[in-house]
């Protein structure tokens, strides 16, 4: 059972880490981003699944924390992104 | 191959990927990049240490984790300072590249190990 | 709990270096809680203190005739972590107190909050941060765990960058940046070779360190690594572009705190690894060339600083020569041999007189450009008459760079140069005679239009209590030849155990 | 080969292709994108070396904050117009690079591969000492307890590092605000994030901060996590960044650091040593320290990742 | 029961890991950047969701299978807005080309 755990795990991680060629391919910025996104999830899955499968204590607590970061540079990232040279360094009045 | 053996060439290689990309790249920015990655390579050797000294009923040794999270916390402040120096460059001069030829260049030798 | 051996058990009084460093860190987080104009007084304040305690822990040592050592926590290594005082940890603790102390009176006319605001920028962070220094130089002088120092080189990284750059201006910022990435470079190049001695050894006690040390392939690496980001952090030829730059442009009590001060402390750390923790590698390569690195810093950094047109930038180049002289002790003071007493108490003292000399020359060299409006040397003519005091520091301190008596200076390279003598290593002893030649130089550069006639209009005539701790300073570093032999003994306070392992 | 070993060469090599892509890119940003994706398979190699604290600081400082301090200066650069115009340096500088890199990277690899078995090892010695921490976690012990010396001291560097990243403004900026993180108008996603992940967010934080003690956590990455969260609210501009000059945002900044200090000094006159612990109390004064750490890290980490103060204080 | 528990736990994590496959396909091979995202959205959601579904008769407690659901929600959550801030983000863009 544990070895089909950890099956499961790799082949997710090889997938998600196969889709990161799309960081290298983009063509745009939002690309790479989503290629990210994808691993985030698939590297919280492949942890859950190492972590059932092995005994190392504390690894739920690392999904958790994974989970809940997985998306902290996206969400900087669109909202810089879209700023786009609009931003003005000096903060605007306000 | 264990996982810390096969970690540990891991973090050899990052040193060298960093090492190569600190000296080449001439946009500091990206500079910082290869110095975090250099940064993570002495953290997995770290690590490693770490990991082959479990004993005691530990899987790891805790004083050199102790010291990678202590490096990691202070590797951050070091990247925010370097981008803060770069933006406010950028503003004033409008140019951030730290010309190749100059400075920014590290040991073009192993000095001391010799 | 274990019996702890007696070469990591504490000795009454360590306590006081636990204070030595706590005080300026409590100096740091007041300032900044507070804020405005209290943090120059909290600074001011503190250097009183800071100065007692340097000198009670010297005295304690000289007393009893070895090292202070304490135990953080109660907890002896390896599991804790030990600070110990030996002799030269005494001197360059008072060393620092002195030129901080120094410093900070001489700063107050730059860095005074004016009246009308709240708080200023350039006056909050240049308190705080001269502050850092100290608390950084503190740990590096007295630490005895090899993480611990990583974590002072870290601190001092983040106290010396920004006062490089408190001006603002572009030139300082790209030598602010360029700084950093060097520093940058040498701390995780000194983690690494942390991290391997740790996996060789299990510890990072430089005692233990010292006990257990043999030459594994392990060991040779981490030398190799942290001894290349040391140099990196010391600005030692070749990796030496980014010192000149940095501290000429630096406001000039900041110029004195990098040139005299900052530097030393990776040296100083240097000479911690090669004598205290791996003095059972066998040595000799590795001595060479860190002394054939020195001579040719000696030689370069002299030959540039000839061809400098601005004050600044002359002294700042002299630094890179100056830090030459240092490595000298490696290849003079290593081993079991007759000469190395005289190596060892040249290269300390070498330090000491260019840390003194070095602040007093920034100093006056600062005073100069607010007086002139300008720091080109050929336009002095004339300046010597107007400010005869500040060219009198500047001409004591060139003194002992040129290493002519009496000044600290010239003890110094008379130490070394009789010990490569008796060592029948002559190489040194030319570039230590041809830098004493380019040294005068350029220090004659600097005078002689100087004292020339002309006519110069002051901006403003100097203040005489800036002036009167600049040359103090430069008393200090011309009185250190005076030295009488009980000081150099003191030197070698502590450092018998380790020379006894060889 | 047993799959587990497959599954660490296949990480591996992810790991490595990606750190290579970061450095090879050419535009900035697709780099620092890897850099992200890179520190999130960073992440899952520290469990794989039995590291589920060093783990979480990876996954939430070394990934997370960083990215976005990443992600941000990159586009305040490209905002202002700089991003790479530089020619690409000569053949024959990347081949000496090249060199040095790879002769340090095999010197290191083989040594890392002949280091002592069995290693030398602290981890008796702590767990001797765990019991009169009161601490089930080691790792938190050497952190707060036997090496607390260093962490005071790197949270004395974290100070410094907000000193000199503020010292960088101009000086009309002086005691004003950081730049905002985020654009003008506040939006539906990110205002949904604000009432949905956020609080559960919080929650987390103050999880791993109370598990510290016992398991993997503690006050360094519950500081992180609380720092991701404010940084959100600041990015949807719900709130912004404060005041420089403002009393509580110092006060906030030192209460780690200086709560240890006065701790560790205290602890010379009562416990028989600077930085030791009263027997009996250590665990609650352990975690009273914590407490504050965990306040000096959730606003330190943010205000590094806004920058020096950008808008004059009046405005 | 066991070996149906397990039985269970295998076609779910087989599933979820499938749509992983699925997600990345799609991310790989759709011609633009909208459609790619919409298959992103699939994987992580039902993906990741499965997987826990696979994963929860293994949890040792309550508590367990509590934060095996809190993760889920938080990637979610998180997933969700980012999707919607990167779909708006690219609308305009691509009507304006």
């Amino acid at each position: 059972m544990n070895d089909a755990l950890l099956v499961a795990a790799g082949f997710i991680l090889l997938t998600v880490g196969a889709g990161l060629v799309r960081v290298l391919r983009g063509p745009g910025d939002f690309d790479r981003m989503m290629a990210v996104q994808l691993l985030g999830a698939g590297g919280v899955a492949s942890l859950l699944l190492i972590a059932s499968a092995t005994t190392v204590a504390g690894v739920e607590d690392v999904a958790l924390g994974l989970a809940l970061l997985a998306a902290f540079a996206s969400i900087a990232f669109v909202n810089s992104a879209e700023a786009d040279g609009a931003e003005p360094l000096e903060g605007e009045d306000g | 191959m264990s996982a810390s053996t096969l970690a540990g060439l891991v973090g050899a290689a990052l040193v060298g990927l960093g090492l190569y990309g600190f000296i080449v790249s001439p946009q500091p920015l990206r500079k910082i990049l290869a110095f975090n990655l250099i940064g993570n390579g002495a953290f997995l050797v770290f690590g490693i240490v770490a990991r082959k000294g479990a004993a005691a009923g530990f899987p790891f040794d805790p004083v050199p984790q102790a010291m990678v999270i202590t490096g990691i916390v202070v590797a951050f402040a070091a990247s925010a300072l370097a981008a803060a120096l770069i933006l406010r460059l950028q503003e004033e001069t409008g140019n951030v590249l730290l010309d190749s030829d100059a400075p920014a260049k590290p040991p073009g030798d192993e000095a001391g190990a010799s | 709990m274990i019996e702890t051996p007696p070469a990591l058990a504490a000795t009454a009084g360590g306590s006081l270096l636990v204070l030595a460093i706590l005080a300026p860190v409590a100096g740091i987080l007041l300032s900044f809680a507070l804020g405005g104009r209290f943090a120059e007084r909290v600074a001011l304040g503190l250097t009183p203190i800071g100065l007692a305690i340097a000198f009670a822990i010297a005295a304690l040592v000289w007393r009893s005739g070895a090292p202070l050592v304490y135990n953080v926590a109660g907890l002896p290594p390896p599991l804790g972590i030990a600070l110990r005082a030996d002799g030269i940890s005494c001197v360059m603790l008072a060393a620092a107190a002195l030129v901080i102390a120094a410093a900070a009176f001489y700063a107050r006319a730059n860095f005074a909050t004016p009246k009308g605001v709240m708080e200023a920028r350039a006056p909050l962070a240049f308190w705080i941060l001269v502050q850092a220094v100290w608390a950084a130089l503190t740990i590096l002088f007295v630490g005895g765990d090899l993480f611990n120092l990583y974590v002072a080189l870290e601190l001092l990284t983040f106290a010396a960058v920004p006062l490089v750059c408190l001006s603002g201006k572009p030139e300082t910022l790209v030598a602010a940046l360029r700084y950093l990435m060097f520093a940058l470079f040498g701390s995780v190049f000194y983690l690494l070779g942390a991290a391997l001695l740790y996996g060789a050894y299990g510890t990072l006690d430089i005692v233990l360190l010292a006990e257990r040390m043999r030459a594994l392939p392990a060991v040779w690496l981490a030398a190799g690594l942290m001894t290349a980001g040391l140099l990196a952090k010391t600005a030692l030829f070749p990796l030496h572009l980014w010192l000149p730059p940095a501290h000429a442009n630096a406001p000039a009590a900041a110029s004195a705190v990098l040139s005299g001060l900052v530097v030393k402390g990776s040296f100083f750390l240097t000479v911690r690894l090669w004598f205290y923790v791996l003095p059972a590698l066998p040595g000799g390569a590795a001595e060479a060339v860190l002394g054939t690195l020195g001579s040719a810093a000696v030689l370069f950094g002299s030959v540039l600083a000839l061809r400098q047109e601005r004050l600044k930038l002359l002294i700042a180049y002299s630094t890179l020569a100056q830090i030459g002289y240092l490595f000298l002790i490696f290849p003079l003071a290593s081993g079991a041999h007759p000469w190395v007493a005289d190596g060892w108490s040249g290269g300390i003292m070498q330090t000491l007189s260019h840390a003194f000399a070095k602040a007093a020359m920034f100093m006056s060299a600062g005073l100069l450009a607010e007086s002139l409006g300008h720091d080109r040397i050929a336009e002095f003519a004339g300046a010597g008459r107007a400010m005869p005091a500040t060219f009198f520091a500047l001409g004591l301190g060139g003194l002992s760079l040129m290493g002519l008596p009496p000044s600290g200076g010239f003890a110094a390279k008379w130490l070394l140069l009789r010990a490569s003598v008796a060592a029948g290593q002559w190489s040194w002893a030319i570039v230590m005679l041809a830098g004493g030649l380019l040294a005068a130089g350029y220090v004659y550069r600097i005078l002689a239009p100087a004292l020339s006639a002309g006519a110069i209009v002051l901006e403003a005539p100097p203040q005489r209590s800036r002036e009167a701790i600049a040359l103090a300073l430069a008393i200090v570093a011309a009185a250190l030849g005076f030295a009488p032999q009980s000081f150099f003994d003191f030197l070698e306070v502590g450092r018998a155990a380790a020379t006894a392992l060889r | 080969m047993s799959i587990l070993q497959v599954l660490d060469l296949g990480l591996a090599i992810l790991v490595l292709a990606i750190a290579g892509w970061t450095i090879a890119a050419r535009e900035l940003f697709a780099s620092v994108v890897g850099y992200v994706a890179y520190g999130l398979l960073l992440s899952i190699v520290w469990i794989r070396l039995h590291a589920p604290d060093v783990a979480l600081t990876e996954a939430a400082i070394g990934s997370g904050v960083t990215g976005v301090l990443l992600v941000t200066t990159g586009a305040r650069l490209r905002g202002a117009g700089g991003v790479e115009t530089a020619a690409p340096p000569r053949l024959s500088q990347r081949l000496m690079a090249g060199a040095l890199a790879v002769l340090v990277a095999a010197a290191l690899a083989a040594v890392v591969l002949l280091l002592p078995e069995p290693a030398p090892t602290l981890a008796p010695e702590a767990r001797e000492g765990l019991a009169a921490t009161g601490l089930g976690n080691p790792v938190t012990a050497v952190l707060i307890a036997y090496r607390s010396f260093d962490t005071m001291l790197e949270k004395v560097v974290l100070v410094l590092a907000v000193v000199g990243v503020w010292s960088l403004a101009p000086d009309r900026c002086w005691a004003g605000a950081p730049a905002p993180l985020g654009r003008a108008r506040p939006e539906g996603a990110l205002l949904f994030l604000d009432q949905a992940l956020v609080p559960l967010g919080i929650l987390v934080g103050v999880h791993l901060f109370w598990v510290g003690a016992d398991e993997p956590g503690g006050a360094f990455q519950a500081g992180a996590i609380l720092a991701a969260m404010w940084m959100i609210v600041m990015i949807s501009r719900l709130t912004e960044p404060p005041r420089v000059g403002a009393r509580w945002l110092r006060l906030a900044l030192i209460a780690g650091p200086a709560v240890f200090l006065a701790t560790g000094l205290a602890g010379g006159g009562m416990a028989g040593g600077f930085f030791a612990y009263p027997a009996g109390f250590a665990k609650p004064i352990i975690l009273f320290i914590e407490a504050f750490l965990v306040l000096s890290i959730a606003v330190t980490l943010p205000m590094l990742v806004a920058g020096p103060p950008r808008r004059s204080p009046q405005s | 029961m066991s070996l149906a528990l397990d039985l269970f736990s295998l076609v779910a994590i087989g599933a979820g890991a499938f749509f992983f496959f699925a997600g990345t396909v799609g991310l790989l091979r759709f011609p633009d950047s909208l459609t790619r995202l919409h298959a992103l959205t699939k994987a992580d959601n039902l993906g990741l969701g499965l997987i826990v579904l696979g994963l929860l008769p293994r949890a040792g407690s309550l508590l367990d299978a509590l934060r095996l659901i809190a993760i889920w929600v938080l990637v979610q959550l998180s997933g969700a807005a980012t999707a919607q801030l990167i779909g708006r983000a690219l609308s305009p863009r691509r009507a304006a080309e």
